[in-house]
């Protein structure tokens, strides 16, 4: 299979995607909602690329698309980089304050949203935490609420999610750091969600670990070894039982 | 059913008793007779039959929508086909004793030409009727079609026992492609190659989908013909399902559509009785059953791959195509989805063949096409008339011209996914391409006609905010930014607009068009863009001039009295806002600051007095 | 309005959750009867009170946040409870061109609602929709299962008043 | 050739330099001097403590089977192909943390201060591809860290790596 990307000839072997593809030979296309670790969702359209194949020219998502044989694909005209900014205001506009937001976007050169910031909004709903809470740490705890402009994220009711498990990847992987995790004493908040939960503490040193609920989850996990105890530790007191192990051991062998 | 030669069998058996009832009264069972009380009027004639002992001699038969829904409640009498409209419970003594003892017509129940003001007696007459070549509608309005029996002695089914026996899988799908149909709901992509696509594509399971998600504003073609003749649709979705190799089929309906539901419902379980679904149709080894699924009010799972994300149980967000539903469709396997209106098309082709379709329409757009006339025009309802007609003939000839001496302004045409299209641009032969080139689209085939008093800004407002809030809310264009121009179009209209508003609508739109998900946002911006290119001075005049040429912006208006008030009290009593005053014979008075612009003392003045401006 | 209707009581929530679970038995409670399920509930429970999307999430196997999420996407559905009558004025393009808004703007002033709410004595909800398909009387509006139109504002009270006796 | 780390205990002299040397390998510049000034500072991957009197070296294992591997959500964690070492993809790590907190037995997963991703020995995996030792193993001024491959071994030990004991082999002590 050959493409040619902005002029370069690719040979491929395998069904890639276009931002994949662009990513290995060096390209770099603007993207919001995709993330490596999530299925593909198309949703921010920053990622948009001109295709020109069997004489049509259209606009789609690199991050959606696979690369068919004979693509020509352009990922920067004028075209792209003045609807890229486009879009680009339109996704700032709706998280104004939002200043890791203002990072990725100054890379297409946008510092400010021509349109009226929208108030108490910090969303661009790309996604990217439903995905991952529900996708991949399989808790479901968010999903999309409402439809249209008015789409936002959050736990049903508005409240408190008695299966969210706390592992704070949809913060991780929030693109405007709308959502944020803290730690007080016992507890692990998750206030854009209503959501609490209640830490565990290591059976060693008391420090607080994960949350509760995650740990009862990853006790059902079929691991193919592991000790029963090691769940209730923290990870210092888990290395320096295995340390002290394996120095009983040394002495031993000696 | 066994074999096609039983099937035919039953269809001589239905004609002969069908013509021994040749003394019928059709009700019209439409969705818009049943709310102007047809109901009531089939009761009455039920009532007024026993009360002169015709019962026997008379069956009244409710048929589905007759097209014609202004003038409704509508009753036929055959044999005679005389065509009586809006008639009431409190006519039918009349209309029972007149037309059907005496033999006399009921003249003050007959259609008036609104030109020649002449009462017309049959409705192949009336030029509503006799301009339009029906297809799909064929039967519509003249079938009980709650009674399989009343479809099979229209030759109904044949087609499908021809295809199962008759013919090979790919020569339907060669006579459908040979036929040049073109989807019916929207895009219009050839159904032959959609069909191809799906047959090809590598699976043991694979699906049939209707989409009867009828959601564009003004159009109500499907709904017609889901009421009217819903095996019609059955036929050609099992057609279909022969042809690329599905044993299933879902019809995704709007839940809005009650009585298209209960109807489909009815049809496929005769259907069923009738070994028409199910297994071994005509005696091959050849499966079908269908399934309805009733939608929950999403106009954008009219888009395919939202429609298939609905029927699996989930949020109606359209995915990234490609893969095409013809590769990966509900649950991953091939899918071929086809709206109503196109499977209504099928079992013609294949009964009629491939040529007799294709001799009918444009050299690219073949067949004929149901539109639905409404807005200010006199003849709403629908309509099926062959491709390649002009707007022209279907507003003035066939749909009766503009009512109240009012001037022609627009023609919106293909709901919130088409545009507006001025008076110069009437003559234009209707077909995809030429309305694609002249910034509208085909759609499902909405016609809402404007006058001088409808507001082309206030229009795409209208459609954008339709758009606005039927958003899936996905991706950022479509969901961002035309929430964006409904801003600015609402600033437009109440006054308040920029300058540099126009061009930013054109910036906006553009993109949106370019780079939305899905088809509902590539042409979200139609009617704004359209406008604008057609009526831009009318924009400028709200921006510039902070006017509304047509009087419609309410913060752009007020209401005046004029010296034509002759001082009758009528809207004193009538507005709502008590903000008119005036004593008997002498002229009104309107308090501005506190009139809410409602418009009823315009409807009830009887001297036109009251203006806007 | 979001008090549970279903009262603390474990017995009296199975009491409560009855009709739901007759509902359940005629599907094979799969993700793909989601829709059918709320519907019928709804039609059940005139709206969707939280114990019972709770209770559809579990029989079906399926996250709560997803039935959530269905039921909020969709505008068929409702989380509060409903008129006895429900209003649906058109305001499709037909009805627009043709008065909709004013007989929307009448049933407000009559009411006392906006758009998409119920009134105090859950009597009356009032809602815009985009297009009921009868286009060709526009201006329309449906009552329950009835359609009146041809409308004038004028006409809104006394139709009204057909509904609000009794 | 499937590669391991050899670690004499009796050789290390507990002198932190493996420390540094991966330290510096993951910082941004590649330069112990500009990296000590890289802000946030580079972590390192291998960590000296003494336990009971004896120099203990600990990183990871990179296990057969490893429990990290299981428990990541996104598939970040991972092999590319069975000989090759157990890596993260921080393109593709969400930041759970589940690995953390109860993947690895031996608690040698962390968070990376810059991006918030998990971090952990990658077994230069760079330099391994052109031929080089780990930086750890490179950098031990006394050899007590090498890279070796597995027939150096001996046969006993062979044996049981890949199945017993994981790729970092310790000298006289089988793990876990």
């Amino acid at each position: 299979m050959k493409v040619i990307i902005d002029g370069k000839d690719v040979e491929l072997q395998e069904q890639k995607t276009i931002l994949k593809v662009a990513e290995e030979i060096g390209i770099e296309i603007p993207t919001l909602c995709h993330h490596d670790g999530l299925s593909s969702y198309g949703s921010c359209r920053l990622c948009i690329v001109e295709i020109t194949n069997n004489g049509n020219t259209e606009i789609d998502t690199a991050c959606t698309r696979s690369v068919e044989d004979g693509m020509e694909i352009k990922t920067a005209t004028e075209r792209l980089t003045e609807e890229r900014k486009l879009i680009a205001e339109l996704l700032l506009a709706q998280a104004p304050e939002s200043e890791k937001l203002k990072a990725s976007l100054s890379k297409l050169g946008v510092q400010e949203s021509r349109f009226e910031a929208r108030e108490d909004s910090d969303c661009i709903v790309c996604g990217r935490c439903v995905r991952a809470c529900k996708e991949e740490v399989g808790a479901g705890a968010i999903t999309f609420v409402g439809r249209g402009y008015k789409t936002k994220v959050d736990t049903p009711f508005s409240i408190n999610s008695d299966v969210c498990i706390g592992c704070t990847a949809c913060a991780e992987v929030c693109p405007t750091g709308a959502i944020t995790v803290e730690d007080e004493e016992a507890m692990r908040y998750i206030r854009y969600f209503n959501t609490e939960l209640e830490l565990a503490e290591c059976a060693e040193c008391g420090k607080y670990i994960n949350p509760k609920r995650m740990i009862e989850k990853l006790k059902k996990e079929d691991f193919a070894y592991y000790p029963e105890e090691n769940f209730e530790l923290c990870e210092a007191c888990r290395r320096n039982k295995e340390m002290n192990k394996f120095a009983d051991k040394f002495l031993e062998a000696k | 059913m066994k074999s096609l030669v039983e099937l035919k069998e039953l269809k001589e058996k239905v004609q002969i008793d069908l013509e021994k009832t040749e003394k019928k009264i059709l009700v019209c069972g439409g969705t818009g007779c049943v709310s102007s009380g047809c109901k009531e009027v089939q009761e009455a004639l039920s009532s007024e039959l026993a009360a002169n002992d015709l019962e026997d001699e008379y069956k009244i038969v409710e048929t589905g929508c007759h097209g014609f829904c202004e003038k409704g409640p509508l009753v036929i009498v055959y044999p005679e086909e005389v065509f009586y409209c809006k008639v009431s419970p409190e006519d039918t003594k009349e209309l029972v004793e007149e037309q059907l003892l005496k033999e006399e017509v009921v003249e003050k129940l007959l259609y008036q030409d609104p030109v020649s003001k002449e009462s017309i007696s049959s409705y192949r007459d009336i030029a509503f009727y006799s301009a339009q070549q029906q297809t799909a509608l064929a039967n519509c309005g003249h079938i009980d079609p709650e009674d399989i029996e009343e479809y099979i002695a229209t030759g109904g089914y044949e087609a499908l026992g021809k295809a199962v026996t008759e013919m090979e899988a790919q020569e339907v799908i060669d006579e459908v492609k040979e036929a040049g149909l073109r989807g019916r709901g929207g895009g219009g992509f050839p159904t032959g190659l959609k069909w191809q696509f799906t047959r090809d594509a590598e699976n043991d399971t694979k699906y049939i989908i209707c989409n009867a998600d009828e959601g564009d504003p003004g159009a109500f073609m499907d709904r017609s013909i889901l009421e009217g003749d819903p095996h019609k649709v059955l036929e050609g979705m099992i057609i279909a399902g022969y042809a690329i190799g599905a044993d299933k089929g879902y019809i995704y309906v709007r839940a809005e559509y009650p009585l298209a539901v209960k109807r489909l419902k009815k049809a496929i379980s005769q259907a069923r009785e009738r070994g028409l679904l199910g297994e071994n149709l005509f005696g091959t080894d050849f499966d079908f059953d269908l399934h309805i699924k009733a939608g929950a009010g999403a106009f954008v799972c009219g888009e395919e791959t939202a429609l298939i994300a609905s029927i699996e149980g989930k949020r109606g967000m359209p995915q990234s195509r490609p893969p095409y539903p013809s590769q990966e469709g509900l649950w991953g396997k091939p899918t071929n989805v086809n709206n109503v209106e196109t499977y209504s098309n099928i079992s013609t082709i294949i009964t009629n063949g491939a040529d007799e379709f294709s001799s009918v329409g444009t050299e690219d757009s073949k067949g004929t096409k149901v539109f639905a006339l409404a807005g200010k025009i006199n003849n709403t309802g629908l309509v099926e008339v062959p491709m390649g007609i002009t707007m022209k003939e279907i507003i003035y000839d066939i749909g009766g011209g503009i009512p109240n001496d009012k001037e022609f302004k627009a023609v919106q045409i293909g709901g919130p996914s088409g545009g507006c299209l001025p008076e110069e641009k009437l003559d234009l032969p209707i077909d995809y391409d030429s309305l694609t080139d002249a910034g509208a689209m085909m759609g499902s085939g909405g016609l809402v006609v404007m006058d001088e008093g409808t507001c082309m800004v206030d229009i795409a407002r209208f459609f954008l905010d339709f758009t606005v809030s039927e958003s899936c809310g996905k991706c950022t264009p479509c969901s961002e930014g035309t929430q964006r121009m409904l801003e600015i179009l609402e600033r437009i209209t109440q006054g308040k607009g920029k300058e540099e508003d126009l061009d930013e609508l054109e910036n906006l739109g553009k993109t949106i068009t370019d780079t939305s998900l899905c088809g509902l946002g590539k042409t979200a911006s139609n009617p704004v863009l359209s406008t604008l290119n057609y009526f831009r001075d009318e924009y400028e005049a709200h921006v510039n001039d902070r006017t509304c040429p047509a009087g419609a912006c309410k913060p752009l208006i007020e209401y005046h009295v004029t010296d034509d008030c002759s001082g009758c009290t009528k809207c004193v009593d009538e507005c709502p806002a008590d903000v008119i005053s005036g004593e008997k014979k002498e002229k009104h008075a309107i308090d501005r600051t506190e009139c809410t612009k409602c418009g009823v003392c315009i409807d009830v003045c009887p001297f036109d007095a009251i203006i806007k401006k | 309005m979001t008090t549970c209707q279903c009262g603390d009581l474990e017995e009296n929530k199975e009491k409560y959750l009855a009709p739901l679970k007759e509902i359940l038995e005629n599907y094979d409670q799969k993700e793909e009867d989601l829709i059918p399920v709320l519907q019928d509930a709804q039609e059940e429970y005139g709206y969707l009170p939280k114990v019972v999307l709770r209770e559809i999430a579990d029989s079906l196997d399926i996250f709560f946040s997803d039935v959530y999420g269905v039921t909020t996407f969709y505008s068929q559905f409702h989380l509060e409870p409903r008129g006895e009558n429900v209003i649906k004025v058109c305001l499709g393009t037909a009805c627009h061109v043709r008065g909709g808004a004013r007989i929307l703007e009448r049933l407000q002033d009559e009411l006392g609602i906006a758009d998409g709410e119920t009134t105090e004595d859950l009597k009356f909800t009032l809602e815009s929709v985009a297009c009921i398909g009868a286009c060709g009387l526009a201006p329309v509006m449906m009552i329950n299962d009835d359609t009146h139109g041809l409308l004038t504002p004028g006409e809104v009270p006394k139709i009204l008043d057909q509904y609000n006796q009794g | 050739m499937r590669k391991i780390i050899h670690v004499d205990l009796d050789t290390c002299m507990g002198c932190h330099t493996c420390e540094l040397e991966c330290a510096t390998a993951h910082s941004k510049s590649k330069d112990l001097l500009t990296a000590i000034q890289e802000n946030p500072l580079p972590q390192h991957r291998i960590r000296v403590e003494s336990v009971k009197g004896i120099n203990i070296l600990w990183q990871c294992r990179h296990c057969e089977d490893a429990p990290c591997e299981t428990i990541c959500p996104t598939n970040a964690i991972g092999r590319a192909n069975p000989e090759s070492p157990v890596v993260v993809d921080d393109n593709k790590c969400l930041s759970c943390k589940m690995c953390i907190q109860v993947g690895c037995p031996f608690g040698v997963l962390k968070e990376d201060n810059a991006d918030g991703v998990v971090t952990k020995c990658d077994f230069c995996i760079e330099n391994l591809e052109e031929g080089a030792e780990p930086a750890c193993a490179s950098g031990c001024p006394t050899k007590a860290l090498k890279l070796v491959s597995l027939d150096e071994l001996p046969e006993d030990k062979q044996e049981e790596v890949g199945k017993e004991i994981p790729t970092v082999v310790y000298k006289k002590v089988s793990l876990p």
